[in-house]
């Protein structure tokens, strides 16, 4: 903009208080018309913004844990209270601003310190955001869970969501937003590399690795059948297969092991921390599941 | 600090190993050329303004009789051999195409050769008188450059140079002129060179020969050795065999160890340059006032069937001297006056022989950039050629897109046209033809600035 | 008698020339590359050969196709073209498809040559540009699924595929490489002879010293460049406690003595060709220890092919005569 | 500025011009940054050429209506505010109506407000001429720029994935190399150089070739 | 020589002084909280590439060294903490080997049990600083590979001269309103939910700290304003400039990742500059086939300089 008032205001006139005070006033108008007209933007389009993402995380959850309709899902949110050294649960049901937020606190080592069943809708301030989960019921009965999770990636920071069943077996991993190169570490975000972790037990995520060895062929070739097998039964290739290659490291996208191991070990940490987490919160949060 | 390779001296970079061809000549006496029917003389062989005739047509004159004035700048002009004057008129000239020249027709009723005895006190002339027998001689740089020796003499002594350095590198492959007058005429050359160094102011006089010249090393070493006076000391320096061993500032770096500045004349280091067959010409000048009448020359190459070193009056045409060596041999396709790294290509046989042509190279076959050349390829030999330690590759890929102009931070300026770049060359390009065009831009383009 | 009326040719001056030119150094080049070429159609098979006619093919033709289009003089018979495909299809895995490196000749001259107008103007090292293209496009052949190479005239090469010496170093550390490349001959032999996975001409680490030098014998190279990368590689690989191994394995011979060699794209004088030479020595080592690849030397050279021209800024050749002092 | 005295050429020519002779990508060589950046799918192209399009034709339209109440000496400020207003303005609508594809070319959109084929068609065309030529010419070069970067894309998506708008065409990805970065600045050097020739061949050698543009 | 050095250092000056602030990085780093006020662990370092190497002021006892004794977690989820796979000690280093791989440039918090006390990992500056300087100049090249800047990368690396005053003034410009931006973002439109009006404030904020570095250069240092003020002025509405304030906010980061990021991406597109302008020197000489004349080849020049960039990619000397 400088440049451009140079330009045209040199060689600079002698100031005008009369000319000074119409450029201001002219400029302070354009301003006010300005905010007021992004203000009204913005409140008319961040309702559907936040719809936009509620949707899209709402299908991703269903898609993930194939739900079907009678299923309702519990958000957790999950918060670090640094001075205290304690962890904050926020659980109340997904996208529904006015239902109840139980809250429940502990401490680092897993004692539960406090529990309030009608907590207020924002979370006390100052306190540090350490994830999300999402716990699904179908039924009534615990159909499974959604992490969120981040990892850094080769450019910058990969989200995902992985989803467990209720027996914290990996149901499905989803990438969520990465900029990886396209084509290379991008490949993390399609469906034969990311059903590669599809149907590990927690003690096999744990210990999972990445190799560079090239994919076998059957076991392409079933990843892909079983990806492209919406929502019905699993492929039998598959099933055959998944016995033989769960306990094995993924197999790393040629050329992008970086962005591979990246995934796999954000989806290790998620799970990781995800079995501690639960193994506190289920009862917490099961007898209110129950009672509805 | 002089620069040896084991006890030989060389100068500091570059410079190429061409195959020396000199074993054609190098073995064979200097002979003379039958005294040819017609002479011609271009009035200007020199630097400087051109003689003016002092004989007239028809006119008689004898072998070493005077016939035009040097005037302020020039030097003077003898007949070559004795007969008569024939009218002054364009002939053809080897460099210019045609020349205001004098010719003689050789007549023997003019008389023999004038007769040129001894001066006993030639050892102890005044300064004035010795420059003035040497400027009277006619004598001029013999080593191709034919600048008047007594010009170069006074500039040297204004700049007070100290040291005077004999060129006998003779690096120009299959030219042996310069080594057959060492064996030829040894002491002469020692006495003419300590001539040389008082008439210049110098103290001390070193004369560097490439070490292919064994033989002549020794005889200038004896002849040094048997001076009679020690005042002036005359060492042989023996040098590597290098192209360009024998240009000025390298012989200079090579034998003192003294750098010449870029655009600066080795005066600017006090140091004086002189050939060697010069030395046996000022000898033959002050010892018994004996003008230049003949040029030693090598005439050579695959294309002569009788390679030879010669010895031909001024002025005799150039087929008699190739008549003289057997005639061309098939296929000669071009002929060299000079040695052919430096040397220039010359059109035609009809031309004299002129007081700075010290060789005739008779080449065969195509030459190197006949067939045209390819594009840079940056292998960078030229880089590693040039004695300089300029760019030519820079300078041709700018000339080539017409950025003549931009090539002065590359050297062009600076360029004296040894042609070791272009010979190197693996693409055949015209590097020092490129050299040319962008210091003849540069140099007009300076012109300009100043007048403005 | 002669002919004194006789017109000679007026060529210019000098009138000697050496006897090298640019087609005799490119043929030297291609012929000197021949030994480790057919090691590496002996040791991976009919495959490899495929890859390299391909290769040249791609690179001769295009390079045919795109003077024609220009305008120019076809100048197939230097041997450039042919050096660029052959250098490309030593730098490759033997399991590319031939039609692959026929693209990636293809691309190294159209988009790594022609483009600049033809031999001496490219910027980039184009048999390295055409590898570089080929990672690119093909990562799955040119990372993996490398061919064991047989042993002397033992069975015919199957479908085994292996990893190359590096790519398990990265990976899973020196037992491991050791391991992968367990021949009759041992694992140092088996990086200089070449009986190990790798590219189709990096393998046999003698004969790519041999061709080198014929090349240093024949003055086409000097050992400015070759020298300062192996230092440099060393120098940058010496805290891993492995810069033999590192010296010994992957496309640095190939890649010191051909690639960085190429006079287009590597700086003139000999100090900037020091530093040059440094430059792609450390930026392998580094690529290779902490970068994304297990092999660095021909990104290493790419990118210091971007900094030749810069090079050539800074260092110019020293003058003969600057001051003028007696001594 | 003094307000030009001719007319304004017709709707048709001015959408051509756009399009055509002055593309802002190919030819006017402005707003380089997302021609490379976002065409790795045609659908990338589309949705950054719709916001470009949007842009322009708005703050156009706006400097044509307003320009009688702009101090011409802040001239320059108000109108980078007032195309800063409507990337922002686009930014959140394409935000929340568009998520999935805005999630790709995000950064790029907020850009927009730097580019300077924008401000530069305000300050020649729409501060002095009427509304509707100011709209059409406004449409012509939008519509130029998004079309410039559908036929990028087009070509990168085809090469480096196989597919097209998002359609796969081949089994596999046939020159991944496209779709990298370097690919896609050989993809704009092709491009642009099979424009010149066509240019030359149809203009039969007159016109110069792409010149650089300044500013981005 | 001493000219010639003199002459070289001159563009350098400004360099020196960011170097120098960076140098100063260190002390600027926020102190570890740590529950013991900080007086028993005299420092934690991390070993790539899963140790931790922890010093106490005293020798521990061998009951304290004990892998019970420790706790390791990613500050991320201190309430999961990591497997502790073994713990040697030597008089009072511990060193703790961790189930699973560290970064220096992560966040961790080690908790000891006795001595009581808690102690905050903070990422090392310096890997953050080596880390993201490489990542925002060599593997994430503004110009290479994210394609900002590029109008200005191919009008002005036509001469040498203007390539590297630009990449100065740039990589200058860009600190400084990559530091502006932060601030403001950071201490206004966060706090304030004003994120719609980013955009707008953004530009706001480049425009005024350009004009106001013009003002300050012309009054106190008139012979540099002359060689680098033209460059000032082109690059107001420039992308590159704007893209460093957004992709910062963009990823809400801290003040010292905020001023590597600017200060990367701007020597990053120095470097691209230089590189650029001399190619484009030597490609001048070249015969360069017709339609290509131009713009076409510079992008070309683009595409193999990026191919060659590609090399970067995946450096990370904390692996």
């Amino acid at each position: 903009m400088s440049e451009l008032v140079h330009i045209d205001g040199a060689p600079r006139p002698k100031a005008d208080p009369k000319v000074i005070a119409g450029i201001a006033m002219n400029l302070a108008l354009v301003c006010a018309v300005s905010a007021i007209v992004l203000g009204g933007v913005y409140v008319g389009t961040e309702r559907y913004q936040r719809m936009a993402r509620l949707e899209g995380e709402r299908t991703a959850v269903g898609a993930l844990l194939q739900l079907g309709p009678g299923s309702e899902v519990t958000e957790v949110e999950q918060y670090l209270d640094a001075a205290k050294n304690e962890v904050l649960y926020r659980a109340r049901e997904y996208g529904n601003e006015a239902a109840p937020v139980r809250a429940r606190v502990f401490s680092l080592s897993g004692e539960l310190r406090g529990s309030n069943d009608d907590a207020g809708a924002e979370p006390p301030a100052g306190l540090e955001p350490l994830g999300r989960m999402f716990v699904a019921r179908e039924n009534g009965a615990l159909a499974g869970f959604v992490l969120e999770g981040e990892s850094r990636g080769y450019k910058n920071r990969i989200r995902f969501f992985v989803a467990l069943d209720s027996s914290l077996a990996v149901q499905g991993v989803r990438v969520l937003e990465h900029e990886e190169d396209p084509g290379l570490g991008a490949e993390i975000a399609t469906p034969v590399f990311r059903a590669q972790f599809t149907g590990r037990t927690p003690d096999e995520i744990a210990a999972i690795g990445v190799t560079r060895d090239p994919m076998p062929e059957d076991w392409h070739a079933a990843l892909a059948a079983y990806a492209s097998s919406t929502g019905a039964e699993a492929p039998a290739e598959w099933r055959t297969l998944v016995q033989r290659e769960r306990g094995k490291p993924i197999y790393a996208i040629t050329g992008a092991t970086i962005s591979s191991r990246a995934l796999t070990r954000g989806v290790k940490g998620a799970v990781d921390h995800f079995r501690r987490r639960w193994s506190l919160l289920a009862p917490q949060l099961e007898p209110a599941g129950a009672a509805k | 600090m002089t620069q040896a390779t084991g006890s030989l001296h060389t100068f500091g970079r570059g410079g190429v190993h061409p195959d020396p061809h000199k074993g054609a000549t190098s073995g064979r006496e200097i002979e003379d050329l039958p005294a040819p029917s017609e002479v011609v003389l271009p009035l200007l062989q020199h630097l400087g303004e051109p003689a003016e005739p002092c004989v007239k047509k028809g006119e008689l004159v004898r072998r070493g009789q005077k016939i035009a004035e040097g005037g302020k700048t020039g030097v003077p002009l003898h007949a070559p051999i004795s007969g008569k004057i024939k009218p002054v008129d364009k002939r053809p000239h080897p460099t210019m195409a045609v020349a205001p020249s004098l010719a003689i027709g050789g007549n023997a009723e003019a008389g023999p050769e004038l007769e040129f005895p001894e001066d006993p006190a030639w050892r102890d002339l005044p300064l004035e008188e010795s420059l003035e027998r040497v400027r009277e001689a006619g004598i001029v740089g013999l080593g191709g450059a034919a600048f008047p020796t007594w010009r170069k003499l006074q500039f040297a002594r204004a700049a007070k140079v100290d040291l005077l350095v004999m060129n006998g590198a003779e690096c120009e492959p299959y030219l042996t002129a310069d080594y057959r007058v060492m064996l030829a005429w040894p002491a002469e050359i020692v006495e003419g060179s300590v001539l040389i160094a008082k008439m210049a102011g110098a103290t001390r006089v070193l004369i560097g020969v490439e070490s292919d010249k064994p033989d002549a090393i020794t005889a200038l070493s004896k002849a040094a050795a048997a001076l009679p006076t020690r005042d002036i000391p005359v060492e042989i320096v023996p040098c590597v065999a290098r192209y360009p061993q024998g240009a000025e500032k390298q012989l200079v770096f090579a034998v003192s160890g003294r750098t010449v500045p870029n655009r600066q004349l080795p005066s600017a280091v006090g140091v004086l340059v002189q050939n060697v067959a010069t030395a046996h010409a000022v000898y033959e000048a002050i010892r018994f006032r004996r003008p230049l009448l003949d040029r030693i020359l090598t005439v050579t190459g695959p294309g002569i069937v009788t390679p030879r070193n010669v010895r031909a009056p001024l002025g005799a045409s150039l087929s008699d001297i190739v008549e003289f060596c057997g005639g061309l041999a098939p296929g000669t396709s071009r002929m060299i006056a000079g040695g052919p790294m430096m040397g220039r290509a010359l059109p035609r046989l009809d031309v004299p022989l002129i007081k700075g042509m010290n060789g005739l190279v008779l080449l065969t076959g195509r030459g190197p950039l006949e067939d045209g050349f390819g594009p840079c390829i940056r292998c960078g030999r030229c880089l590693d050629a040039c004695p300089l330690g300029l760019e030519p590759d820079q300078v041709s890929v700018r000339v080539e897109v017409g950025r003549t102009l931009d090539t002065e931070p590359h050297g062009a300026l600076d360029c004296y046209e040894c042609g070791c770049c272009s010979y190197v060359c693996p693409s055949s390009r015209p590097l020092v033809q490129f050299m040319q065009v962008a210091k003849a831009a540069l140099r007009r383009a300076a012109a300009t600035r100043s007048a403005s | 008698m002669s002919d004194t009326t006789q017109q000679f040719v007026l060529s210019p001056g000098p009138h000697l020339h050496t006897e090298e030119s640019t087609s005799k150094i490119m043929w030297w080049v291609n012929g000197s590359l021949a030994p480790a070429a057919l090691w590496g159609v002996f040791v991976f098979g009919l495959g490899a050969l495929a890859v390299i006619v391909a290769a040249i093919a791609g690179s001769v033709l295009t390079e045919y196709a795109a003077q024609r289009v220009m305008g120019r003089r076809p100048t197939l018979g230097d041997g450039s073209a042919v050096c660029t495909g052959l250098l490309m299809a030593l730098t490759v895995s033997p399991n590319l498809i031939w039609w692959q490196a026929f693209l990636g000749g293809v691309f190294a001259i159209a988009l790594g040559k022609m483009i600049f107008g033809g031999l001496g103007f490219n910027l980039f090292n184009p048999a390295l540009l055409g590898r570089a293209f080929l990672m690119a496009t093909f990562p799955l052949q040119m990372t993996s699924g490398w061919a064991a190479p047989r042993p002397w005239f033992g069975a015919p090469l199957d479908a085994v595929t292996t990893a190359t010496p590096l790519a398990v170093l990265k990976e899973q550390g020196l037992e491991a490489a050791i391991r992968l490349v367990q021949s009759p001959v041992g694992l140092w032999n088996a990086l200089a002879l070449g009986f190990r996975p790798g590219s189709i001409g990096e393998v046999s680490l003698v004969l790519i010293a041999l061709g080198a030098g014929i090349l240093l014998a024949r003055r086409i190279i000097t050992l400015a460049i070759p020298l300062s990368v192996i230092a440099g590689l060393l120098l940058s690989t010496l805290h891993t406690g492995l810069p033999v191994l590192h010296l010994m394995s992957g496309g640095l011979w190939l890649g010191a003595f051909y690639m960085a060699t190429d006079y287009v794209t590597s700086p003139s004088v000999t100090r900037a060709q020091i530093v040059f030479g440094l430059m792609i020595g450390v930026l392998t080592g580094i690529i290779r220890v902490y970068g994304g690849y297990p092999e660095g030397i021909c990104y290493a050279i790419l990118i210091a092919n971007s900094m030749a021209p810069a090079l050539d800024l800074w260092f110019k050749p020293k003058r003969a005569a600057i001051a003028g002092s007696p001594s | 500025m003094s307000e030009t005295t001719e007319k304004p050429p017709g709707a048709l020519q001015l959408l051509l011009n756009g399009i055509f002779s002055e593309n802002p990508v190919f030819r006017l060589a402005l707003s380089l940054c997302p021609a490379v950046a976002v065409t790795t799918t045609v659908a990338n192209g589309f949705i950054l050429g719709v916001a470009v399009l949007a842009v322009q034709v708005l703050s156009s339209l706006t400097v044509a209506i307003a320009r009688g109440v702009i101090h011409p000496r802040v001239r320059i400020p108000v109108y980078t505010i007032i195309i800063a207003v409507w990337v922002s303005a686009i930014d959140m609508t394409l935000a929340a109506f568009v998520p999935a594809l805005y999630a790709q070319v995000g950064l790029y959109i907020k850009l927009i407000v730097a580019f300077a084929i924008i401000i530069s068609r305000l300050e020649v065309f729409a501060s002095r001429q009427p509304l509707v030529p100011s709209f059409w010419d406004a449409m012509g070069m939008g519509l130029g720029f998004m079309l410039a970067l559908m036929v990028i894309g087009a070509l990168r998506e085809v090469l480096g994935a196989g597919a097209f708008f998002g359609i796969p065409l081949f089994k596999t990805k046939p020159l991944l190399f496209f779709a990298l970065p370097a690919g896609g600045f050989f993809s704009i050097a092709l491009l642009m150089a099979f424009f010149n020739v066509l240019e030359r061949k149809l203009t039969g050698g007159t016109s110069k070739p792409a010149a650089g543009g300044h500013h981005g | 020589m001493g000219e010639r050095l003199r002459s070289l250092l001159a563009p350098l000056a400004p360099f020196a002084l960011i170097a120098g602030l960076l140098l100063a990085l260190p002390l600027l780093q926020p102190r570890a909280r740590a529950a013991d006020g900080g007086n028993a662990i005299e420092s934690v370092r991390i070993q790539t590439p899963d140790r931790v190497k922890v010093t106490f002021r005293s020798p521990l006892t061998p009951a304290q060294s004990a892998a019970a004794n420790f706790r390791l977690a990613e500050a991320a989820a201190p309430d999961a903490p990591m497997e502790i796979k073994g713990v040697e000690m030597s008089d009072r280093v511990v060193t703790i080997t961790a189930g699973q791989a560290l970064h220096p440039t992560e966040s961790y918090r080690l908790d000891v049990v006795d001595p009581p006390i808690q102690h905050d990992m903070k990422p090392s500056a310096w890997a953050v600083l080596v880390t993201l300087f490489l990542s925002s100049a060599l593997i994430n090249n503004f110009v290479f590979t994210r394609y900002l800047g590029l109008c200005i990368f191919f009008g002005v690396s036509k001469k040498r001269d203007a390539a590297v005053g630009m990449g100065v003034t740039f990589t200058a410009v860009m600190i400084f309103t990559a530091m502006v931006s932060w601030a403001v973002d950071t201490f206004a439109l966060q706090p304030l939910h004003l994120g719609f009006l980013q955009i707008l404030v953004f530009i706001g904020t480049v425009a005024a700290v350009v004009q106001f570095l013009d003002t300050m250069l012309r009054k106190t240092h008139p012979a540099l304003h002359k060689s680098f003020g033209v460059y000032l002025m082109l690059i107001t509405t420039n992308c590159i400039i704007l893209a460093v304030p957004l992709i910062n906010a963009q990823g809400r980061v801290s003040a010292i990742e905020a001023l590597v990021l600017a200060l990367g991406s701007g020597l990053g597109f120095a470097l691209a500059l230089f590189l650029m302008s001399c190619a484009r020197e030597k490609l001048e000489l070249a015969r360069v086939p017709k339609a290509f004349e131009g713009l076409p080849i510079a992008f070309a020049l683009a595409g193999l300089f990026a191919l060659a960039f590609m090399g970067f990619s995946g450096l990370d000397f904390f692996r």
